[in-house]
Formats: structure tokens, C-alpha cells, sequence
């Protein structure tokens, strides 16, 4: 069996070791050298493509996000409705149930919005019906994410693919439920719902449409902080997270903890429809999550759970969106290059986790 | 004449962050000797014995084999030299079975004949006096019968140097006797064994040699006809210690627990815990003997809280008041209830703490949900912790560490500090020392006797015989999840206990 | 009994992409890595093999069907090999979250897929005007005597081979995991990669070769698609959800390549049920169209139901493996 | 509104797609916008185009944000952009705001939108009856009976635009070929390569022997072309996509109307509120025929059949061609309008979006 000329004369070069700690300069160091890094390949793919001056794209990027008052809004509420969407999921990933329904939850807030809008306009006082509407797109987030829930909690049915399906079942609803709300019949286009009497639409504070949008999103992010780090509720979360076993064993009712939990995801992922809706859109369409229920994933999961850093990221990843349909637009280059640019840089931010993580070091003769 | 070594180590070093697991270790080990490994916990044995066999690549440091240096860098270089381990937790794929386990990872024919690989092993195992099935899957398996495939494992492949990690930790006595005439039988054929083990008498009775660590340091090897449990232990703590467990009378014992015709089964309706009746007095220490899967794991649990219990009635028996039945409610029920039960679970990092959480937090694992704030509670736990960790002087840089990072002795130490912090009526323990260094476990027993002198009932599952006749009031042994007897401590012979521990053949895992 | 048979026919075409797909991530979650990129990779997969096909017929004068076939298939192949390597290094390598990393690698392939669609759309001369017709006949070529038995011919031989090597794919792959040493090795790896580390098997290289050959082959799923399902053209998010599709059909098959033939047939045929219902009307058909994620939802659930142990997911799927980790 | 009217060099125009240049309708939209520019010379930086623009409040994003870089006429393609429009409409009142499809304009109450829609039925119908030449060839040849003479029909959404351009396809056919039906499936997408390949493999598996579509990509033709069925593309020649199938397409030249709209702006006139142009205006045609595949002697009746409405002998709706339950319709009242007079339905005139959204008998579709 021995192998005689086995060669025991090579040691390898590099040890590689956990990590105790890492000071948060040295984090930070890590992650703006991957963001760097990840702009010279974007930049590297962007001259290929298009030949042009690679500061001239970092300019277009910027403009595109930031480029005007209007531009600024926009970012900024498209990055409210991401932090939303991660702030929901925050809870779920903490307790390691990878709900990739957000996208689903979402949507049928969005339409639970839509319809409260559409049968409920009018009949009572704007305030009310906003009420009523982010009661019930909770309720209907809610419910949506309760569904795979329970049948993980009974069950242990794997809730990655059953969260996924349930975000196609839930666009089957929203066109369902278009082919009543269509307008002219068989158009699938709802267009923008009460648009005379703007019923149930967040109203515009201070000429500024979007500034419920920031309340409402600012109160979730700071609820959520506290609620995953001081509350009762929030340590559950950590420890069903952590093992079933143990939740038994301290007294936690796993299923309970389980369900409560991915209610309250599915109720903020829930209320983040709402905001498409009432304080955007005011439409719904299949479209109306536009694939955040995933990008929100990463946002998350980035920020491991603490929702201010959910803030950044969020912000950096509209702004390179935003800057990316900036540059398509003004040098003819396709949206889906956005894509691509986000993927890149994705893979240099996961990438860097590793040496947060880990460290390497030479072996010593 | 200068002796070749099957295997020498020398100045090995190996650090993980702060911590330093070896420092400038030597160790040699001859042809066909057994060679054991002692230290207390957190001494640095097993990760001395991963750096042999490939799982950890030493800082510094030499290994030789036969004489010549060798880089190990994977458990495959480990292989090729002729080493193999068992490890303390044992590296078999669950789902595929004993033959298929066997021969993972090895070159040979890409189409498999497994037909013929099941008669070789059968053959090898006739050779060295083991018992195996080489087509059952693990899953269904006994923890010995999973050590044994896991020693034939490293047969088959030609190991000529075995290292074997506390592999009595989980071993009836009988089975460590066959498994030590086994190792006996692999010392006449050459081969070298490096044992470790925690238990002195099986250390003076199969060994050649001894060597020594402590906190991570090489002390000495002596040989072993020349060493006593004594002198050993003196080596492994650097001072003499009191081996006698001090065993005060039960003062006014009261009833406080009842079972009558607890029945437990597994998920797949195979009953682990048969009929069983027992009482539990407070001031008294309750042993619970039994080969593994006796049905012991089950008996505490359903106490506890935390398996289901489809026959029979568990009732509390309050100080004043009427009693309480807890039979099958959940441990928030019981704790609601005001029946105040503390349970050291046997599987310590995935059931009685949360290992990347720090000491406060799993402190107040069991008591979070005290007052009616919705919010968290950190300074009162905090305060404990520490108290705790300078107690039971547990080693950990301080109390914000993750306690799965602790060794695991000083992780056993915070989870009956924890216990025991709650004032209990009930304590129960299972396995409290297992993968103990002696001179912590005497430590625990102290703490026992404690509990027990404050009137509370403990109930503790020990696999040492020893130390469960020297420990307890009283003995209930579990055979086949049933209850065979139950003996008085101070009266009661260690073969009595033996007989009993085999009696019944039907339900559980079956020994002959 | 005419429309029955092109039903099949029509559930049979649809479950192909899907079932490469499935394949090549049976064989990556066998390993323990669960690629949730598959989607994208499949995209990456069948843009290359068009590119690689376009430019071959475009600056070659008698383009030949065999070398189209060749380069595409290869492009393909390769181009979705290196969607499995990014995953792979980030995973393995770097040990960053399988699922995040697949969710970003989806985003990437996708992007990817459109954004080289478009360009040759253009190279081309405009929407529809990509023609790789010589290499795509080859993947459409029917099996010339069998095709036109009735009945028979219909369902079982009127397919571009493909079809067949999809198919006999799912055989292999069975053959491999379960009769192979490597096979052995690999199933040990996805398990618990301590113990097959232990046991001498280099683990990461296991988990490399498996992932990258898995996506590979998903990538074939994309090159089916643009070549014989499509006929040689590209249209944006022409996939739709099949990618994730083929992710679930995993656990539908319960890792079994074997289970996954049939299941992407029904599949594919819950896929496009509606169309073959006289009557439904508009909002009806809408709820037809949820009908394969149902069936997935219903499938999971009933699999968690019975818990046998065989037909669990791999033990360490989904988690990195550190040698040192304890 | 703009009285003084724009140099051309001071020009700045915006438009909004839905898709990209890999989709047949925006790539169209595209091509009139090329055309337009080389038209008045207008260089690239005077032209700002969003692509992928949804039905939803980015539309309106990118209509404030064109209006924002001094945009001062900006077009809209997609139906569903329509109420976003109006909306960025009333923000800015002197940026005039076109919409293609829509029908809401004249409604606003907006003197700054307005709508804009091809005459494309007539397109269609002649592009029916190269089909219906087609069938006829089929029944003579034995191929099919006249009874199979059977029309498969891949469209978007039912409502009245797509209603209106099958019922004149059905009836162009239908001249030609008396006993045409047709079934028509629908994909609920506007560009779904592989639900509308799917559709038509259902058609064609129900017996349809002809293929028709109204949905944006090549995914009918592909499956016509595999199955050996000739058929009619729309928006673009899908003779590289089916060679042997596809017969001919019915398009749009949308650069007439951009090319009418940017000469209003020059000129300070005013904007059509409700514009359509048709064959006459060469607003729309049918792509060159495929000689292949078509029906001998059939550019000679196209030609006949165009001249005819261009110089309105035909009206492509006559009410002496079609009946609902049997029954010649001689009133039809939508929105307070009565569309049928002098006997034919007057389509596209009381707005430039079609209106016709009549089930005629003949053809079956869901009606929901
Ligand atoms: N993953 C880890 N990261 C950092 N430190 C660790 C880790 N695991 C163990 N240690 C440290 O290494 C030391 C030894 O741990 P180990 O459990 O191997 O000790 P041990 O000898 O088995 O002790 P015991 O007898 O108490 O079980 C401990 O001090 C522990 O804090
Ligand atoms: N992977 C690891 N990472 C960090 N520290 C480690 C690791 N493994 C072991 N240690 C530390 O190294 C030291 C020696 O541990 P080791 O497990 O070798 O002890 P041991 O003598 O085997 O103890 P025991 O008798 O409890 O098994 C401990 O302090 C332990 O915490
Ligand atoms: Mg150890
Ligand atoms: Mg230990």
C-alpha cells in the first residue's frame, strides 16, 4: 500500500487560519480594495466593449444616480424600497430560513395595495384607506410568507425552493387579478389607479413625494435593529437560528419562533409592495418587484443582518444601477451590460468575505 | 544499537489564533507497542495527533517516520505513510454503508465490485476478531459498531500506525474489553496504536508506554509498569490530587419525581424507553447505569421536556402543594408550572449551548424570558457569567468569547455552572465528565455533592462504573430502555450492575 | 388523438432544457454545493454556443453542419464551465455563501446571456435576423426512417439529438454516482466532506471538477434551447424561469438523474397544459400557468413528509468545508 | 403650442421604449427614429433614447428626466405608458408628449399630448389575403379540404388593438378564400419567444394550417417553419427566421409619423391630437413577399387590393363581409360614438387607437 517515492520534501507555502477578530478598519480596507478592484474589471469589460475613456464612464455612473435633484429621488427611492425588502428579510436569514420569496411577498403586498386602491378609492378618507392598505399588504406579505412556513415547522420542507415557487404563484395572482383590474379589458395594463383623486397614494409632504416613503422605511430599519439585537424575540431568532435543539431546550417553541418570524419578513417585504404601489407606481403589474425580492437577498445577507449597514449597500448597489442605465442610454450600450457590471462587482464583495474571514500567512521555515 | 521509531515527532508547535494547543512537543512511538496519550483537557492531544495524520499542518516542527522527516499536509499524505485515525468523533458518511465507508477514497477499479469488496472485509475482520456487516448502513448502526468500521476502515487500508482518539468514551466496559483484546491482537502483528484515553485504569492496563502533555507542553513518558494512577495524575496536573469522592449521607430525602410506565418511541416507532417506573428523592444522587442507546438519553429527556412520552405519567412533587403531572409538557410548560428542573444535555455544543454565542448570552439561554419586559436582560447574566467563569475557574479569554471556541471541558463547566445557577429542585446530568480530564471531573462531582447536600435530586448518567458506585445513594440501570434494577450505591458490585446492564435482549441496539 | 400525440411531443421539447439542467446540478448538490446560478449559467451556456456557431457560418463560406455543431457545442460547454468556476472559486476557495453567490451569478449570466444576444442580433442586421441555420439544422435533424413510423415515430423518434444525449446523460450520471468509485468519492464529498477528507479524497478537487462539469452540462440545457427549441436565434429572457425550473426539479427527482427524465417531461407538459385546454378563458388560463409551481410546492411537501433517509438532500449541501473548522 | 417654432439644430427629442433593439416593436420605433433624424439632420446628442422603459412609474422617471435634459417633444411606444405620459404631461406643459397606441389625449384634457397609431388593419388585411391566396393554393393542390382551410392566430392580449388587426387579417383571407376560419390563442406577452412558439404549435396541433401573429418576436414563425405551415410575421421580414414558411409580414414605418411630428415642431404648428396615417401615406406596408413559398399570382393582387384602399373603394371593415350570430351589424356604439355607417366600421377615425372589438363569426377566441 505504501508509496515508496512519495515525494514528503514539498511544504506548502501559505497556512491559511480563522480569523479571531478583524478590526472594522481593516474591514473596510478589505471591502473598498474589492470595490476598487471590481471597478478596474468593470471598467476593463466597459472599454473593451465600447472603446471609450473609463473616467468618462466612472462620470456617467455618477450622473446617472446623483446628476440632478430628480435623479437623487429617484435613487433614493428606489434604495428605500431595496432596505425595505432587506430589512424584512434580515429576521429570516438571521434565523437561517432562506426565504428567497421576497420577491412573491412583495407582489402580493403590492396587489393587496392595488386593490384596496381600486375598490376601497373614495369611499372613505385618504388616511384610512392608507392604513387599511398597509394593514392589509402586510397581511398579505404575511401570509405568503407564512405558507412555507408552516410547512417547514411541521415538516422541514425545504423552504428555499417552496419561497421561490411561491414568488411564480404570486405573479400568476397578479395577472390573475390584472385580468379584472385591466383597463381597457384585455390590455394587461392597469395604469396609474386613481389618478384624478389620488386615493390611497402616500401624499407629497413639502412638495416631496417620497418623504413617507422615508419615514416609513427609516421606522422599520431602526425597529428592526433594535428588535434583532435587544428584544426577547430577536435573541429566539439567534438561537433557533443557531440549532433546533437548543431553541427546544431553552423553552422556545421552534414552529412558533418559525412562523412568527417569517410573518413579520412577510409582512415588511409585504409593506415594501405597499410602497410600490401607494408611494411610486401607483400601478401593479407583475413587474412591480422587478427582481429587488432577490437583490435584497444579497443586500442582507452583505450586511449580516445589521440593517444600518443594509443601508449602504443598498445605496451602493442602486447607485451602480442606476449609473449603468446611464451609461446604456448615453453611449447606446445595452441596459443588460448593468447586469453584468453588478454581477462583477457581487463577485469581488463575496469574494472579500474571505479575508475578513480568514487570513493567510506564510508558513515559517 | 539505535532504534528506529515507527513515528517521532519533535518541537512540534502548533497555535490556532492566541491559543497555543502544542508547544515544542517530542514524542516517539516504537514498533508494536501501544503508546498512551494523557493529558487533561484542552491539553493538546487531539491536536497533536491531527497534525499526524493530516488534518492540521504543524507551525513547527519535525515528523519523522521510520526514520525518515515526511511533510504531512493531507490526510491523504497521512494514508500513504501507513497512519490512520479514529477520531474522537467518528468520519463516516451516514447514508452509505460500512463496506462503501471502507473503501472511500481508495485507488482501485473505477467500475466497483462491491460483492468482493464485502469479502475482504469479512476476511479481515475474522483475522483481527471483529464482527461487522459490511453492507448496513451507518445510520442504522451502534456507536461501537461505527467504531469498529471505522478500525476496519484503517486495517484495510495497510495502517501500520493507529491512532485511536477516547475511543472508550462511548464504549459499554465489555466493549472496550473486546476492543482492547482487538488492539492487542494488531500489537502482536506489528502495528504501532497511539491510544488516548482519559481513563487511568485502562491506561495501566493496556499500555506499553505513557506519555504525558499538559497545557499543551510534553512533560515525559514513563513506562507504564512503572506508573500508578497516581503518578500519572500528578504528571497530568502538576500536583498531587484526592481521588476519593466524597460520598455524604442523603439527610431527609423527600419524593420529588414519580414515573410510572413512561413510554417513549423514535420517529420511526421503535420504542427507546419501555414501561419504566422510577422515583427520585431530593438529597440523594440517583445513577442511572446502561450500554449506549439504553434508553437513558430518552429517560432524562422525557423528563425534561423534550421527547414525548406516548404511555405512562411523569408527576412533581412540590415541597407543600399538591403534586404536578409534566408528563409531555414542553420545557416552557414545566417551567411555567413553577417546577424548577435543570438538565446538563450529553450533547453539549448542539443542545445545551449555542456554541457562536458568547458566556452571557448562553448564561441566559434558560432564563431570558424572566420578566415582562419584551426586552433583553444582558446585566444580570453578565454578572453570573463572570461569576461562573472565576468559580469554576473556566478558561476563556473572557466572557464575550463564543463558547464554541472553549475546549471542551471548560464548555461542560459552563453548562453546569449555568444548571446549577438556576437553584434547582431536579438536576439532572448526563455524562458529565465524558472527554473530562480527571482532575475537572472531581471538580463536578464536588459540585454535585454540593447540590445534593441542598436537597436537591440529582439524577446522573455516568458510563464510569467506578465512579458511579463511589458516587451515588442509589443506581437504576436501563437495559434495552427498560429498567432492570435498581441497587443501593454503597452496597451495590460492579458486576452486579454489568449483569443487569445485559439482561434483557429485546428493543434497542442488541450486544452479545 | 393527433393533438395527444403532439402534446407529448410538444411536453417532451419543453422538459429537455430543463432536464440538462437538472442534470448538471444533481451532479454539482452530489458535491454539496448548491449553485442557485444554474439559471444563469444555462443563459451563459446557449449564448456562447450561438455566438460560437454565428461567427463559424458567418466568415466561413460553405459552412459545414458537423463543425458548427462542434464549436457550438464546445463554446457552450466551456463558457458554462467558466460560470461554474467563478462559482466555484467563490465557494470553495474563498468559502463565501452558496446561495448569495448563485443568486449573484444568476444576475451575471442573465446579463450576460441578453447583452451578447443583442450584440449579434445587431452584427446580424436586426431582430430575427440571426441565422446559424446550417449548425441549427444539425441540432434539428430528426432520425431520418424512425421519425415517420406513426404514433411511435411521433413521440419517441422526432427529436434533434440532443434530446437523446440528454437522455442517456441521466443514465450515465446514474451509472457514475452510484457504480463508480469516483461516483463513491463524490457522493462522500457532498455527504460530509470531514470524513472524505479523512478518508484521503482531495475534496476541493471533487468539488471543483463536479460543479464546473455540472454547469457545463446545464449549459447544454441553454444551447438546446437557442439551437433546436429556438432554431438558431436569440430573444431576450427567452429561458423565462426554466433555469429555476431545473433547480427544482432536483429535489423533485430526489437526486436521482434517473427520476429527473420523467419529471422534466411532466414538467414541460404542466408548462404548456393550458394551451391544450379548449375553453379556458383569460383569467383561467392565468391560474393553469401557476400549475408547475404548484405541482413543485405540492412535490416538496409531500417529499418532507416521508423522511427517508435516501432521499434527503446531501448532508453538507450548501455548506463550505474548512479543514480546521471544528 | 409652440407658435415660433424650433430650428432644427436646437432640437432636442426623447423617447421612451419598452424593449431594446432586440425586440421587434421598439426596434421599429427605432429604425422611424433614425429616419427621422437623418431626415433634419439632427445629430446623436439631440436625440436621447431610454430603452426597457416598464409600464410603471419608471416610465414617468424617464419622461420628467428627458424633460429634465431640455427635451421638448418626447415619445412614448408602449400602451402601457400611456397614463405615466399624461402625467409627466401635466408637469410639463410646454414639452409635448406623443404616445403611440393609447387613446387618452383627447380625454386629458392636455393640449400637450397627443396620440399617434398606424393604420396597420390595413396592412394586415392585405397581408390576409397573401394567406388566403395561399389557402386557395393548398385546397387546389389537394393538401387540405376547402373545410380546413383553417387560420391559426398568436396574439398578445384580446383586446380592441389586437382584435381589430386579426379580424383584418381574417378578413383579407377571407376575401380571397370564402371558407376561412380562424382560431386565435393568445400568450397574455407582448414578446415571449417561447409562449407564442408554443401557441402556435397548439394552433397547428388543433388543425391550423396557417399561422398569423400579433406579438413581437419570432417565435411563431420558428414553430411554423418546424412544422412545415406557412405563415405571416408581423413587425419584421421573417424570411431568415422561416425560410420556408414565412409568406410575408405586415409592418409599420413609424418614421411618418416621427417625421411628421419633429416638422410640427420646426414649423410651430400644431401636433394632430388622434394621428394616423395608412398604405397611402406608406405608413404601413407588408414586408417583400416570399416568392418561395407565396401563391403564384399573388403580388398582382396585393397590388390590386392596395391601390383599392389606398383609393378607398375598399374599406377593409365593410359590413357586407362579416356577421356576428349570423347577423350583418348596421350599429355599433362605443364610448357615445356610433362607428358603422355607410356600411363599414370606422376604424382608427373618431381616434387614432383601432377600436374594432367585434368577435366576428368565423373566428374563435375567448371573448373574456
Ligand atoms: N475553533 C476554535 N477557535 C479558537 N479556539 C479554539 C477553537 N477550538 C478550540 N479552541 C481552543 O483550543 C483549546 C483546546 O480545545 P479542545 O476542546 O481541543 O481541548 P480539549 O483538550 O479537548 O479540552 P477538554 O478536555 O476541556 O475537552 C481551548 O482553549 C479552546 O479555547
Ligand atoms: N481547530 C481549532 N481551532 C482553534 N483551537 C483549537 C482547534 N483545535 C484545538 N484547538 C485548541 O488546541 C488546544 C488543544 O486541543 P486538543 O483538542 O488537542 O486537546 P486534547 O488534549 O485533545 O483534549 P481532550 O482531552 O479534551 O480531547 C485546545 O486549547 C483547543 O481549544
Ligand atoms: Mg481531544
Ligand atoms: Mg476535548
Amino acid at each position: 500500500m505504501r508509496k515508496e517515492a512519495f515525494p514528503m520534501n514539498k511544504e506548502p507555502v501559505f497556512h491559511m487560519s480563522k480569523r479571531e477578530t478583524i478590526s472594522l478598519g481593516k474591514r473596510i480596507a478589505i471591502y473598498i480594495a474589492a470595490i476598487v478592484l471590481a471597478l478596474i474589471v468593470c471598467a476593463a469589460v466597459i472599454v473593451g466593449l465600447v472603446h471609450m475613456n473609463p473616467l468618462d464612464v466612472y462620470k456617467a455612473i455618477f450622473d446617472g444616480a446623483l446628476g440632478s435633484n430628480r435623479r437623487i429621488w429617484i435613487t433614493i427611492r428606489d434604495m428605500l424600497v431595496l432596505l425595505c425588502i432587506a430589512v424584512g428579510l434580515a429576521p429570516a436569514f438571521k434565523m437561517r430560513f432562506w426565504n428567497i420569496g421576497a420577491e412573491g411577498q412583495v407582489l402580493i403586498g403590492g396587489v393587496v395595495s392595488a386593490a384596496c386602491m381600486i375598490y376601497l378609492g373614495g369611499k372613505m378618507p385618504n388616511a384610512l384607506l392608507i392604513l387599511l392598505m398597509i394593514a392589509g399588504s402586510a397581511l398579505g406579505g404575511f401570509i405568503w410568507g407564512l405558507i412555507p412556513t408552516f410547512f417547514k415547522a411541521h415538516w422541514n420542507t425545504n423552504e428555499t425552493l417552496f419561497t421561490l415557487m411561491m414568488n411564480y404563484v404570486a405573479m400568476q395572482v397578479v395577472t390573475f387579478c390584472i385580468c379584472f383590474w385591466e383597463n381597457p379589458k384585455g390590455s394587461n395594463s392597469v395604469g396609474i389607479i386613481n389618478q384624478a383623486t389620488q386615493a390611497g397614494w402616500l401624499p407629497s409632504v413639502a412638495g416631496n413625494a417620497y418623504f413617507w416613503n422615508v419615514v416609513i422605511v427609516m421606522i422599520l430599519t431602526v425597529a428592526m435593529f433594535i428588535y434583532l439585537k435587544y428584544s426577547k424575540q430577536g435573541y429566539e431568532i439567534a438561537v433557533v437560528g443557531e440549532s433546533d435543539n437548543t431553541a427546544r431546550y431553552a423553552g422556545i417553541n421552534v414552529s412558533k419562533v418559525m412562523m412568527r418570524t417569517m410573518a413579520i419578513s412577510g409582512a415588511i417585504c409585504g409593506i415594501a409592495g405597499f410602497i410600490l404601489v401607494s408611494g411610486s407606481g401607483h400601478t401593479i403589474s407583475t413587474s412591480t418587484a422587478n427582481g429587488r425580492g432577490f437583490t435584497a437577498i444579497i443586500v442582507a445577507w452583505m450586511a449580516k443582518f445589521n440593517t444600518f449597514v443594509m443601508i449602504l449597500i443598498a445605496f451602493g448597489l442602486v447607485f451602480m444601477e442606476k449609473g449603468a442605465t446611464q451609461i446604456a442610454s448615453q453611449y447606446g450600450l445595452n441596459e443588460n451590460a448593468s447586469s453584468i457590471m453588478l454581477g462583477i462587482i457581487l463577485f469581488f464583495l463575496l469574494g472579500a468575505e474571505f479575508f475578513i474571514n480568514y487570513k493567510i500567512e506564510r508558513n515559517k521555515k | 544499537m539505535e532504534q528506529t521509531y515507527a513515528i517521532e515527532l519533535h518541537n512540534i508547535t502548533k497555535r490556532f489564533g492566541s491559543v497555543t494547543a502544542n508547544e515544542k512537543v517530542d514524542l516517539e512511538v516504537k514498533k508494536g507497542e501501544i503508546l498512551c496519550l494523557l493529558g487533561e483537557n484542552g491539553s493538546g492531544k487531539t491536536t497533536l495527533m491531527n497534525m499526524i495524520s493530516g488534518i492540521y499542518y504543524p507551525d513547527e516542527g519535525m515528523i519523522k517516520v521510520d526514520g525518515k522527516e515526511v511533510k504531512i499536509r493531507s490526510p491523504k499524505d497521512s494514508f500513504d505513510l501507513g497512519i490512520g485515525m479514529v477520531h474522537q468523533h467518528f468520519k463516516l458518511v451516514d447514508i452509505l454503508t460500512a463496506a462503501e465507508n471502507i473503501i472511500l477514497g481508495l485507488p482501485g477499479k473505477q467500475i466497483l465490485n462491491m460483492k468482493q469488496v464485502n469479502k475482504e472485509i469479512l476476511d479481515l475482520a475474522a483475522r483481527y476478531g471483529f464482527e461487522i456487516d459490511p453492507k448496513k448502513k451507518i445510520y442504522q448502526m451502534s456507536v461501537s459498531e461505527k467504531q469498529t468500521v471505522e478500525i476496519v476502515k484503517l486495517l484495510y487500508r495497510g495502517a501500520r500506525i493507529l491512532i485511536l482518539d477516547e475511543p472508550t468514551a462511548v464504549l459499554t466496559p465489555q466493549e472496550a474489553e473486546r476492543l482492547f483484546k482487538v488492539l492487542k491482537n494488531m500489537k502482536k502483528d506489528g502495528c504501532s496504536i497511539i491510544l488516548i484515553t482519559h481513563k487511568l485504569h485502562e491506561v495501566l492496563a493496556v499500555s506499553d508506554r505513557v506519555s504525558i502533555l499538559r497545557k499543551g507542553l510534553y512533560i515525559d513518558t514513563v513506562k507504564t509498569a512503572e506508573a500508578t494512577v497516581e503518578s500519572l495524575t500528578e504528571m497530568m496536573v502538576g500536583a498531587r490530587v484526592e481521588l476519593n469522592i466524597d460520598r455524604p449521607e442523603p439527610v431527609n430525602p423527600v419524593k420529588r419525581l414519580e414515573l410510572k410506565n413512561v413510554t417513549c418511541k423514535d420517529i420511526n416507532e421503535v420504542v427507546t424507553l419501555d414501561h419504566a417506573d422510577l422515583t427520585v428523592y431530593g438529597g440523594e444522587i440517583l445513577g442511572i447505569a446502561g450500554i449506549s442507546g439504553g434508553g437513558q438519553k430518552e429517560l432524562l429527556e422525557a423528563i425534561a421536556g423534550l421527547q414525548p412520552v406516548s404511555e405512562g405519567s411523569i408527576m412533581f412533587y412540590p415541597e407543600e402543594n399538591q403534586p404536578k403531572e409534566i408528563t409531555n409538557l414542553d420545557v416552557a410548560d414545566i417551567r411555567a408550572l413553577g417546577v424548577r428542573l435543570a438538565f446538563v444535555p450529553e450533547d453539549r455544543l448542539g443542545m445545551g449551548l449555542v456554541g457562536s454565542m458568547d458566556m452571557t448570552d448562553n448564561i441566559m439561554l434558560r432564563s431570558y424570558q424572566r420578566g415582562k419586559s419584551s426586552f433583553l436582560d444582558r446585566k444580570t447574566p453578565g454578572e453570573l457569567a463572570q461569576k461562573i467563569k472565576d468559580q469554576l475557574e473556566i478558561v476563556t479569554p473572557s466572557i464575550s468569547a463564543p463558547v464554541g471556541r472553549m475546549s471542551g471541558g471548560n464548555v461542560q463547566k459552563v453548562l453546569v455552572g449555568r444548571e446549577i445557577a438556576q437553584k434547582p429542585k431536579v438536576l439532572m446530568v448526563a455524562y458529565p465528565t465524558r472527554g473530562i480530564d480527571i482532575n475537572s471531573s472531581y471538580a463536578i462531582y464536588n459540585l454535585l455533592n454540593e447540590q445534593k447536600k441542598k436537597g436537591v435530586a440529582v439524577i446522573c448518567v455516568i458510563e464510569d462504573l467506578d465512579v458511579l458506585l463511589e458516587l451515588c445513594d442509589r443506581i437504576a440501570v436501563l437495559c434495552g430502555g427498560q429498567i432492570t434494577g435498581v441497587l443501593d450505591g454503597r452496597t451495590a458490585k460492579k458486576d452486579e450492575v454489568g449483569v443487569l446492564m445485559t439482561k434483557h435482549e429485546k428493543g434497542g441496539v442488541s450486544h452479545e | 388523438m393527433g393533438t395527444l400525440i403532439i402534446f407529448i411531443q410538444k411536453a417532451i421539447v419543453q422538459g429537455m432544457g430543463i432536464l440538462f439542467g437538472t442534470e448538471g446540478e444533481i451532479l454539482t448538490e452530489k458535491s454539496g454545493n448548491l449553485n442557485l446560478g444554474i439559471p444563469g449559467i444555462m443563459y451563459m451556456g446557449g449564448i456562447a454556443g450561438l455566438m460560437g456557431a454565428f461567427f463559424y457560418e458567418k466568415n466561413t463560406a460553405n459552412p459545414s453542419a458537423a463543425v458548427g455543431m462542434l464549436i457550438s457545442l464546445l463554446c457552450a460547454f466551456v463558457c458554462a464551465m467558466l460560470g461554474g468556476l467563478i462559482y466555484s472559486i467563490l465557494t470553495i476557495t474563498l468559502r463565501a455563501n452558496q446561495n448569495v453567490t448563485g443568486l449573484a451569478l444568476t444576475t451575471f449570466g442573465t446579463g450576460f446571456g441578453n447583452f451578447f444576444g443583442g450584440s449579434i442580433s445587431k452584427l446580424a442586421g436586426g431582430v430575427g435576423q440571426i441565422s446559424v441555420s446550417t449548425t441549427a439544422g444539425a441540432y434539428q435533424a430528426k432520425i431520418p426512417g424512425l421519425s415517420k413510423i406513426p404514433v411511435i415515430g411521433s413521440i419517441f423518434f422526432s427529436y434533434g439529438f440532443l434530446t437523446y444525449v440528454a437522455i442517456l446523460l441521466a443514465v450515465l450520471l446514474s451509472f457514475f454516482l452510484f457504480r463508480t468509485r469516483n461516483g463513491l468519492n463524490l457522493r462522500a464529498v457532498g455527504e460530509n466532506p470531514g470524513t472524505a477528507d479523512a478518508a484521503g479524497i482531495n475534496v476541493s478537487k471533487y468539488k471543483y471538477l463536479a460543479t464546473c462539469i455540472g454547469a457545463g452540462i446545464a449549459g447544454l440545457g441553454g444551447l438546446y434551447f437557442v439551437m433546436e427549441y429556438s432554431g438558431g436565434t436569440w430573444t431576450d429572457n427567452g429561458f423565462g424561469d426554466r433555469g429555476w425550473l431545473a433547480v427544482a426539479l432536483v429535489i423533485f427527482a430526489m437526486w436521482k438523474p434517473v427520476n429527473a427524465i420523467w419529471g422534466s417531461i411532466l414538467f414541460g407538459a404542466l408548462y404548456i397544459l393550458y394551451l391544450y385546454i379548449p375553453g379556458l378563458g383569460r383569467s383561467a388560463q392565468e391560474i393553469f400557468k401557476a400549475l408547475p409551481y404548484v405541482v413543485t410546492i405540492i412535490v416538496l411537501v409531500v417529499i418532507s413528509f416521508r423522511k427517508k433517509k435516501e432521499d434527503q438532500p446531501p448532508e453538507g449541501l450548501g455548506q463550505a468545508y474548512f479543514r480546521e473548522e471544528r | 403650442a409652440n407658435a415660433e417654432g424650433i430650428p432644427a439644430e436646437d432640437l432636442k427629442v426623447g423617447a421612451i421604449y419598452i424593449g431594446d433593439e432586440n425586440e421587434g416593436y421598439t426596434a421599429a420605433h427605432m429604425a422611424g427614429i433614425d429616419e427621422m433624424m437623418e431626415k433634419f439632420g439632427l445629430d446623436e446628442s439631440q436625440v436621447i433614447e431610454k430603452t426597457l422603459i416598464g409600464e410603471d412609474e419608471t416610465c414617468y422617471d424617464a419622461a420628467a428626466d428627458l424633460a429634465d435634459q431640455g427635451c421638448q417633444i418626447i415619445f412614448g411606444t408602449s400602451f402601457g405608458h400611456e397614463t405615466y405620459l399624461i402625467q409627466a404631461a401635466g408637469e410639463f406643459p410646454d414639452v409635448q408628449f406623443c404616445h403611440a397606441t393609447g387613446y387618452q389625449a383627447a380625454s386629458s384634457g392636455l393640449d400637450n399630448m397627443h396620440n399617434y397609431f398606424d393604420n396597420i388593419y390595413e396592412a394586415r388585411y392585405v397581408s390576409g389575403v397573401v394567406a388566403g391566396l395561399k389557402l386557395n393554393e393548398m385546397i387546389e393542390n389537394g393538401d387540405i379540404t376547402e373545410d380546413q382551410a383553417r387560420i391559426g392566430y398568436v396574439g398578445a392580449y384580446p383586446y380592441a388593438e389586437v382584435i381589430s388587426g386579426f379580424t383584418s387579417f381574417y378578413l383579407g383571407a377571407k376575401s380571397q378564400c370564402p371558407s376561412v376560419t380562424m382560431e386565435v390563442k393568445y400568450t397574455n406577452s407582448w414578446a415571449s419567444f417561447d409562449l407564442e412558439k408554443e401557441c402556435a404549435e397548439a394552433l397547428i396541433a388543433d388543425g391550423c394550417v396557417l399561422i398569423g401573429q400579433h406579438a413581437d418576436t419570432t417565435g411563431a414563425p420558428t414553430a411554423a417553419q418546424a412544422a412545415g405551415v406557412p405563415c405571416v410575421g408581423y413587425n419584421v421580414d421573417m424570411i431568415e427566421t422561416a425560410p420556408d414558411s414565412a409568406l410575408t409580414s405586415s409592418s409599420n414605418n413609424w418614421g411618418v409619423y416621427y417625421t411628421y411630428a419633429v416638422q410640427c415642431m420646426i414649423d410651430g404648428t400644431e401636433i394632430d391630437r388622434d394621428w394616423t396615417a395608412g398604405l397611402k401615406d406608406g405608413a404601413v406596408l407588408i414586408t417583400p413577399l416570399n416568392d418561395k413559398v407565396v401563391a403564384e399570382g399573388t403580388q398582382e393582387v396585393v397590388d390590386e387590393v392596395e391601390s383599392q384602399i389606398e383609393d378607398g373603394s375598399l374599406h377593409v371593415f365593410d359590413t357586407s363581409t362579416w356577421t356576428v350570430d349570423g347577423k350583418a351589424l348596421d350599429t355599433y356604439e362605443k364610448n357615445g360614438v356610433e362607428y358603422i355607417s355607410d356600411g363599414y366600421f370606422h376604424e382608427s377615425e373618431y381616434g387614432s387607437a383601432p377600436a374594432f372589438d367585434i368577435i366576428i363569426d368565423g373566428i374563435d377566441s375567448i371573448v373574456e
